[in-house]
C-alpha cells in the first residue's frame, strides 16, 4: 500500500499513542485542525483533546511544560511547527531537556520527543526552509534522528517515543508527500544506526533526511558516468555511526557529505573529521561537501541555486575521482 | 570496526604517500601492502618501486584486515 | 516600580471599548476621543481601506495563479491597520509581523515591493528607512522588542518620534512581547503596542490561546495603560492611537491597545479554515466589515458621493495593476546576490 | 478568553498585602485568612525558619572556608519559603529556583545533599521524587514552565496535586514565567506561582526591573488571581499560600502569589551589594526580622519557653553539623560518572 | 603597565564610548554593579546611566532592544551575562541578528557586539562555564572573536565595535585575570586573522580564547620533549583564518585543535574538515582534537578531569607524531 512519509508520521503516533496511554501529542495547532501539514491528522478526534491538544503560541512554553509533563510520567511528543521557529526554545531543549538526566546522574528522565518539520525546497517563506540539526546534533544530551524515508519516519518514530531519552526528531518536510509501498506496522534498523541504501565502490555518499533521495538519485546518474556510489543515510545525527561511517570509506576509500545546512560546522564537518581521523589512511581524496553555502537561507526564487542537488553531488564525486 | 571483508583491502598510505607515488608514477596496488604498521605503504616502499626494486612484502593473502587508527583519546 | 501617582486602576481598560461607529455608520461622540480630522481626512481613512482590500484581493488572486508562493491576507482588519497607522506622524516608525498590508499602504510603502517576499524574490524588498516601515517579522512576537529597542533610541536621542509595534492575539503569548513591555514601562519608552485581535491564530480560537479577561487587561501588569476599541471601527482606532502618540510622544510612556477585529480570511492561502471555524461565524463577522461601515458613515456625513467612488475605486485599481505588473512573472534576482549581505 | 462569571477587578491584588502578624509579634486576625495551624503547628513555623537560619549561616561559613564554590543566602526571605512551603501537602510538588534552603528543609530534603550544588560534588545531589521538591534550577524563570508542565501531568491524570514554582523579582522580567501563566491560566492547571520579592535581582532595584504597580499586578493579564502578602510574616505566607493551594485542588486553577521581603545578604557569597545598596537600608530591613517577628508572636501567645529555645537551637546545630559533615573536605566522585546518564 | 584581560576590554569600552557617542553599553548588572566581573566598571559613572545601564532580566529583551537601537543608529554593546545564559536570546540572535542584513540587502545595518564571558575552569556552578561558540559559529551572518590575550582583547573589541556587522565577542572569563606588560590602546592584528604565536616546525596547536594560554605551556613543556609546536591563536571562530590555518599544516604535517567545548561539532571538526581539504597532501597524521568531552559540562569538583590541559594536548601530540 502506499504510504507517504507524512501519513507514516502520522499512523506512528496513533500506533504509540494507543499502546502507550502515556502518550501525549501538542503544540501549536496539532489538535483540531491536525497539524499545518496533517501529520497529526485525527489524533485528536481520535484520543480526545486531553491527549492531542493545541497549546497558545508559545515554544518556549511548549517544550518547558513538556519537560514538566514528562517529570511527571508522560511521554510527551511536542511538535514545533516549523525548524526556524524552534530558537525561541532553545534555553529549555539545551539547558534542561538536554542536561537533566545528567544533572540528576538519571534519577530524572525525560522521555521527550519534539517533532521538527524542517528542510528546504519547498518554495517557503523566510524561517520555514531551516536545517538546524547541527545546533541540536552539538548539544550533549540530545538524540537527533532524521528519517529519510516512509518507512524510516514510522519505525524511527516509534523508537523515538518509545526510548526515554529527549530526542530531536526531525521531518524532511520537502518528502512529506513521497510515498513508498509498504505495510505498516514496519521496523526498520535501529534509530542510531546508520543504513547502506545502495552498495558502490568508488565514492561513499553520507547523506541524510531530504537529502536521501537526491543522493539516491546522484547515485542513479552517476551510474551512467561510470562511477559506482556507495549511498550512506545516517539517520542518526547524534549518536553518528561511526562504524558504518569508517567501514564504508575503508571500502571506497573516497567520500561526499551532503546536507542542506550550511557548510560551516554542519553535519559534514564532524563527519569530515571522524573520517580522517578513523580512515587515514584509506582515505585516496580528502572528504568533500555537498552543502548549502555559507549564508542565511536563500529567498525562495533562488533556492534551486542554493540547494545542494544531483549536479552538485556528482561534481564533487568528480572532484574527489581526480584525486 | 576490525570486521575482515570479503573484498580487498584498498592500499594503505597517508595522503604524502599517495602524492609521492602519483608523482613517480607508482601504483600502490602494486606494492601493497606496505612495510608501514599493519600493511601501510611508506614513502621508502614507494621509492624503492620507483627505482624498480621491491622494499615490500609481496602479497600474500586476497584479504587482510584494514589497518585500524588508533582509539581516539578526545571525546567520547 | 510603578509611579506611585498612577492607580493602577487607570491602567486597566474600561468596560467597554472605544466604539464610536456603528456598522450602519452612526457616529456615536466620544469627548474622550474627539476625532481631529477634516473631511478630506475622514475620505482618506476610507480609500485607504478600500484600496487595502483590493490590493489583498489581488495578492490573494496572485498566489491562486502561482505568482506569489504564499499570501497571508488582512481582510476584515483594515479598520484596525489603516485607522492606527494613520494615527501616527510620518517620522513615526511601524514594526509590523507579516499581515499588516493595510498599514503599509498609510506609509506609503511599495505594495509591490512588500509582496516580493511572498513571492520569494527576495526575503524583502523595501527599504525600511525610505518610509519608516520596518521588514515584515514572521517570527511571532519579536519586532514587539525592535519597536521597543528603537523608541529607546529616540528617547535618548531626545528626537520626538514614536515606535508602534503590530502583532495579533497569539502573539501575546510569546514572551518576547512581555519582554518587549516590561522595558517600555520601565523605561517609558515612546512605543505603542497594537494587538490586533482577529480572534484566531491560525486555527487557535483566543479561548486556548489565553485565559486573560481581555488582552488588554495584560497592560497593567507592566505599569502601561490598556485600551480596547473596535477594531472594525477606523474612528475608534485612529482616536485610541491619537491618544497613545500623544501620549508617547509628550514623554508619558508607552500604550497597549487591543483592537477586536476578525480575520475574514484564511491565516494564508495554504490554510483552510473550514476544519476549524463555521460558516455561521464567517457570516456574522461580515457584518461587522469595517469598509461598508465607514461608507455608511461618510453616506450619513453627505461625505460620499459617486465621485469619490469611482475615485477611490479607480485608485485601487491602479494600485491593484501597479502590484500585479511588478509581481506577475517577475524574474528571480541574480543568484550572486546570496553571497553579499552576508558581513 | 476567560470564564465570563469571573470579574477581572476579583484577580487584582487587595490595595494592602496580606499581614497578621507585625514586627512585635501583635496578630490581626482575618477572616479570609484564618490560621489553621494548632500551637505544634505554629512552633513548627518558627523552628523550621530558625534551622533554615542556621543553615544557611553554616553555608556562608563553608563557603568562606572554601569547602563551597558560592552559595546564594536566603537570609530574611525564611518566613516567606517556609510558611509557603508548609501549606503544601506531602504529595505536592515544589519547583524551586536556587535560593531555597527553607522550603527544602520544610520537605526534608537533605540539605548536605543541596549544598553539593554548591560545592560542585555534582550538579545536584538530590533525588526529586524522594521529596517532591525538583533539582534547583539556576535559569532564571525557567522551572515555571516546569512546574505547570507537572501540574498539567496531574490534572489530566486525575490526581489532586499541586504544584509550586519559585523565583523571584528579577524571574519576573524573563518570558518563561510569562509563557507558564499563559498556559496555567488557559489549562487551569494546579499552579502556584510564588514570587519572592525581596527588592533586586543581584544588584538592578525593583524600580529598574518593572514599572508594575505591583508584581501581583501581572496576573491579571493572565486570567489569575494575584495575591500580595507580607513575605516577613510567616502566618500571611502560609495563609496567602493555604488559599491558593485549596483552589488549585479544588480545580479552579492557578494563583500568583507576590511576597514582599528583602535580601538580607548578598545576592551570592561571590557579590559585594555595598556597591549598590546602603546600610541604612539594610538596618531598615532588619527591623523586619522574620524570625524575630515569630518568636515575639510565640512570646505573645505563651507559646515560646527557654525549653523550646533550647530544642531549636540544638536542632538548628544538629542540622548545621549535619551539613558541615557532609560537606567539609568531602571527595569529589567518580570522573567516570561523567560519561553516564549522557544519554 | 600590568593590564589584566578584564582590565583591556574595560578601557576598550571606555575608548569606544569617549570616541563614540553612539555606544551604548548595557546588561544585566553592567551599570551601576559595573558587571559580575567588573568589565563594565565606571562606565556608568563616566558616561551616565544614559549610555551605560541596568535592563530588566530578560536576555531576549536585551538583544531585541539591541537590534532596535542599532536601527535607529546607535551602537549597541549589550551583555549576556554568562555563556550559558544567553540562550534565551537565540531566537534574536539567530533569527534577526544575523539575518537582518542579508533580508534588506544591507540597507539595515547592525553594528551590536554582544559581549560574553565563556569557557570553564573557574569552578562556578551550573551554566557558567559553557563553551557555546560553535552554536554562533554555524551561524551565517554572525561575527564570532575570542581574544585570548590583553592586548587583544582591547584590540578586538575596538575593531568589533566599529565594524557595522553583528559580533559575538567571547571573553575567556578564566583568563580575566591573566596579566599582560602592555600599553593601552594597543592595535593588535585585525580581528579575522589568526595569528601565530609561537613558531615550530612539528605539529601545528590551533587553539583560541581561553586554550591559548595552556597550549602556549604546552609548547614550552613539549620543546623538553624535543617537540617544536606551533601554536596558532585563531581569534576569529567566524570567519576562520583558514589561509593561515592550512599554511601551518603545509609547514608542518601535522595538526591539533584544542578547545574547551565538546568535541562533536566543536570548532575543531570544521577545523579539521578544512584542513584535511585543502591540506591534504601534507597531512602526515590526522588533525586530531583536544577538546572537551562528548557530555554536558562537569561539576566544579570534576571539572580538571575534562578540561583539555597540558597533558591531555602532548598525548595527542605525541599520537599524531607516531603516524
Ligand atoms: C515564533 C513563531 N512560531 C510559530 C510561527 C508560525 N505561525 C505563523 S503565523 C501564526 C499564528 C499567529 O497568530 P496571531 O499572533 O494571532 O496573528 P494573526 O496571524 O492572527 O494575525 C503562527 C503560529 C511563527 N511565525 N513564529
Ligand atoms: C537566564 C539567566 N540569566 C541570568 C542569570 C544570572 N543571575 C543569577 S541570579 C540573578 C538575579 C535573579 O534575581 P531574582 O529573580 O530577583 O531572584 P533573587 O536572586 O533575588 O532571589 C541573575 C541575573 C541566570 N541565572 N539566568
Ligand atoms: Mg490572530
Ligand atoms: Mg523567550
Ligand atoms: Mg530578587
Amino acid at each position: 500500500m502506499a504510504v507517504t512519509l507524512a501519513q507514516a508520521i502520522n499512523q506512528a503516533l496513533h500506533d504509540a499513542m494507543t499502546e502507550d496511554e502515556r502518550v501525549l501529542v501538542f503544540g501549536e495547532d496539532v489538535g483540531k485542525l491536525g497539524g499545518v501539514f496533517r501529520v497529526t491528522d485525527k489524533l485528536q478526534e481520535t484520543f480526545s483533546e486531553a491527549r492531542c491538544f493545541d497549546t497558545p503560541l508559545a515554544e518556549s512554553g511548549i517544550i518547558g511544560t513538556a519537560i514538566g509533563l514528562a517529570m511527571y510520567g508522560y511521554r510527551p511528543v511536542p511538535e514545533m511547527q516549523f525548524d526556524g521557529f524552534t530558537y525561541p526554545a532553545f534555553e529549555q531543549i539545551v539547558s534542561h531537556l538536554a542536561k537533566m538526566p545528567n544533572r540528576s546522574r538519571g534519577t530524572v528522565k525525560l522521555p521527550v520527543t519534539i517533532r521538527i518539520p524542517y528542510g528546504g525546497g519547498i518554495g517557503a517563506v523566510e524561517h520555514h526552509s531551516e536545517s538546524p540539526e547541527a545546533y541540536w546534533a552539538h548539544t550533549q544530551g540530545l538524540k537527533v534522528f532524521t528519517p529519510g524515508t516512509p518507512d524510516d519516519a514510522y519505525s524511527m518514530m516509534r523508537a523515538a517515543i518509545a526510548m526515554d531519552d529527549p530526542v530531536i526528531f526531525l521531518e524532511p518536510k520537502r518528502r512529506y508527500w513521497m510515498k513508498s509501498e509498504t505495510e505498516l506496522p514496519v521496523q526498520t534498523e535501529a534509530p542510531h544506526r546508520a543504513v547502506v541504501r545502495r552498495e558502490g565502490t568508488d565514492v561513499s555518499v553520507f547523506c541524510y533526511g531530504p537529502m536521501v533521495r537526491t543522493a539516491m538519485e546522484a547515485a542513479e546518474a552517476a551510474a551512467d558516468e561510470g562511477w559506482s556510489l556507495e549511498v550512506v543515510d545516517l539517520r542518526s545525527l547524534n549518536p553518528l555511526d561511526t562504524p558504518t561511517i569508517v567501514a564504508s570509506v575503508q571500502r571506497t576509500g573516497r567520500a561526499v557529505v551532503v546536507h542542506e545546512a550550511a557548510q560551516t560546522l554542519g553535519m559534514g564537518a564532524e563527519i569530515a573529521a571522524r573520517i580522517q581521523e578513523r580512515a587515514f589512511y584509506s582515505l585516496e581524496a580528502p572528504v568533500l561537501r555537498a552543502t548549502g553555502y555559507d549564508t542565511p537561507y536563500p529567498p525562495a526564487k533562488l533556492e534551486e541555486f542554493w540547494l545542494p542537488d544531483v549536479d552538485r553531488i556528482l561534481d564533487l564525486v568528480e572532484r574527489t575521482l581526480a584525486y | 570496526d576490525g570486521q575482515a571483508q570479503a573484498a580487498p583491502v584498498r592500499p594503505l598510505a597517508k595522503p604524502p604517500v599517495r602524492k609521492l607515488a602519483k608523482d613517480l608514477g607508482v601504483d600502490l596496488a602494486d606494492i601493497a601492502p606496505g612495510s608501514g604498521p599493519e600493511g601501510v605503504i611508506t614513502r621508502e616502499d614507494v621509492h624503492a618501486a620507483a627505482s624498480g626494486g621491491q622494499g615490500a612484502q609481496a602479497t600474500a593473502a586476497a584479504t587482510q584486515t584494514p589497518a585500524s587508527a588508533p582509539a581516539p583519546t578526545a571525546g567520547v | 516600580m510603578a509611579d506611585a501617582a498612577i492607580d493602577p486602576r487607570e491602567l486597566l481598560p474600561p468596560d467597554e471599548p472605544v466604539h464610536l461607529l456603528d456598522p450602519d455608520g452612526t457616529y456615536h461622540e466620544d469627548p474622550e476621543h474627539p476625532i481631529d480630522l477634516d473631511d478630506a481626512g475622514l475620505r482618506e481613512l476610507y480609500r485607504l481601506m478600500l484600496v487595502t482590500r483590493k490590493v489583498d484581493r489581488e495578492a490573494i488572486n496572485l498566489q491562486r495563479q502561482g505568482q506569489l508562493g504564499v499570501y497571508a491576507s488582512c481582510m476584515g482588519q483594515e479598520a484596525a491597520q489603516v485607522g492606527s497607522a494613520y494615527a501616527l506622524g510620518e517620522e513615526d516608525w511601524i514594526f509590523p509581523s507579516y499581515r499588516e498590508l493595510g498599514a503599509a499602504l498609510v506609509r506609503q510603502c511599495d505594495a509591490a515591493g512588500l509582496l516580493h517576499l511572498y513571492r520569494g524574490t527576495w526575503l524583502s524588498d523595501h527599504d525600511p528607512y525610505k518610509h519608516h516601515f520596518a521588514l515584515m517579522s514572521i517570527p511571532i512576537g519579536t519586532q514587539a522588542l525592535h519597536a521597543t529597542g528603537f523608541a529607546m533610541g529616540a528617547r535618548l536621542d531626545g528626537n520626538p518620534i514614536v515606535t508602534m509595534t503590530y502583532y495579533g492575539d497569539g502573539g501575546t503569548s510569546e514572551g518576547d512581547p512581555h519582554e518587549a513591555m516590561t522595558f517600555a514601562g520601565v523605561m517609558k519608552s515612546p512605543v505603542i503596542f497594537f494587538v490586533q485581535n482577529n480572534q484566531y491564530a491560525i486555527s487557535v480560537p483566543l479561548d486556548k490561546q489565553t485565559a486573560a479577561p481581555t488582552l488588554a487587561h495584560k497592560a497593567v501588569g507592566y505599569g502601561l495603560p490598556g485600551r480596547r476599541c473596535d477594531g472594525n471601527d477606523v474612528l475608534a482606532t485612529y482616536a485610541v492611537t491619537r491618544k497613545a502618540v500623544e501620549r508617547a510622544r509628550s514623554g508619558e510612556g508607552p500604550t497597549f491597545i487591543e483592537a477586536l477585529t476578525y480575520r475574514m480570511e484564511a491565516h494564508t492561502t495554504s490554510d483552510d479554515p473550514s476544519r476549524y471555524r463555521t460558516q455561521t461565524e464567517l457570516d456574522e463577522a461580515a457584518k461587522t466589515d469595517p469598509i461598508v461601515r465607514m461608507r455608511n458613515f461618510l453616506q450619513q456625513r453627505d461625505l460620499y458621493d459617486a465621485e469619490l467612488e469611482q475615485a477611490v475605486e479607480d485608485q485601487a485599481k491602479e494600485v491593484a495593476s501597479y502590484v500585479r505588473a511588478g509581481i506577475y512573472d517577475a524574474p528571480h534576482g541574480d543568484p550572486m546576490e546570496l553571497f553579499e549581505h552576508v558581513y
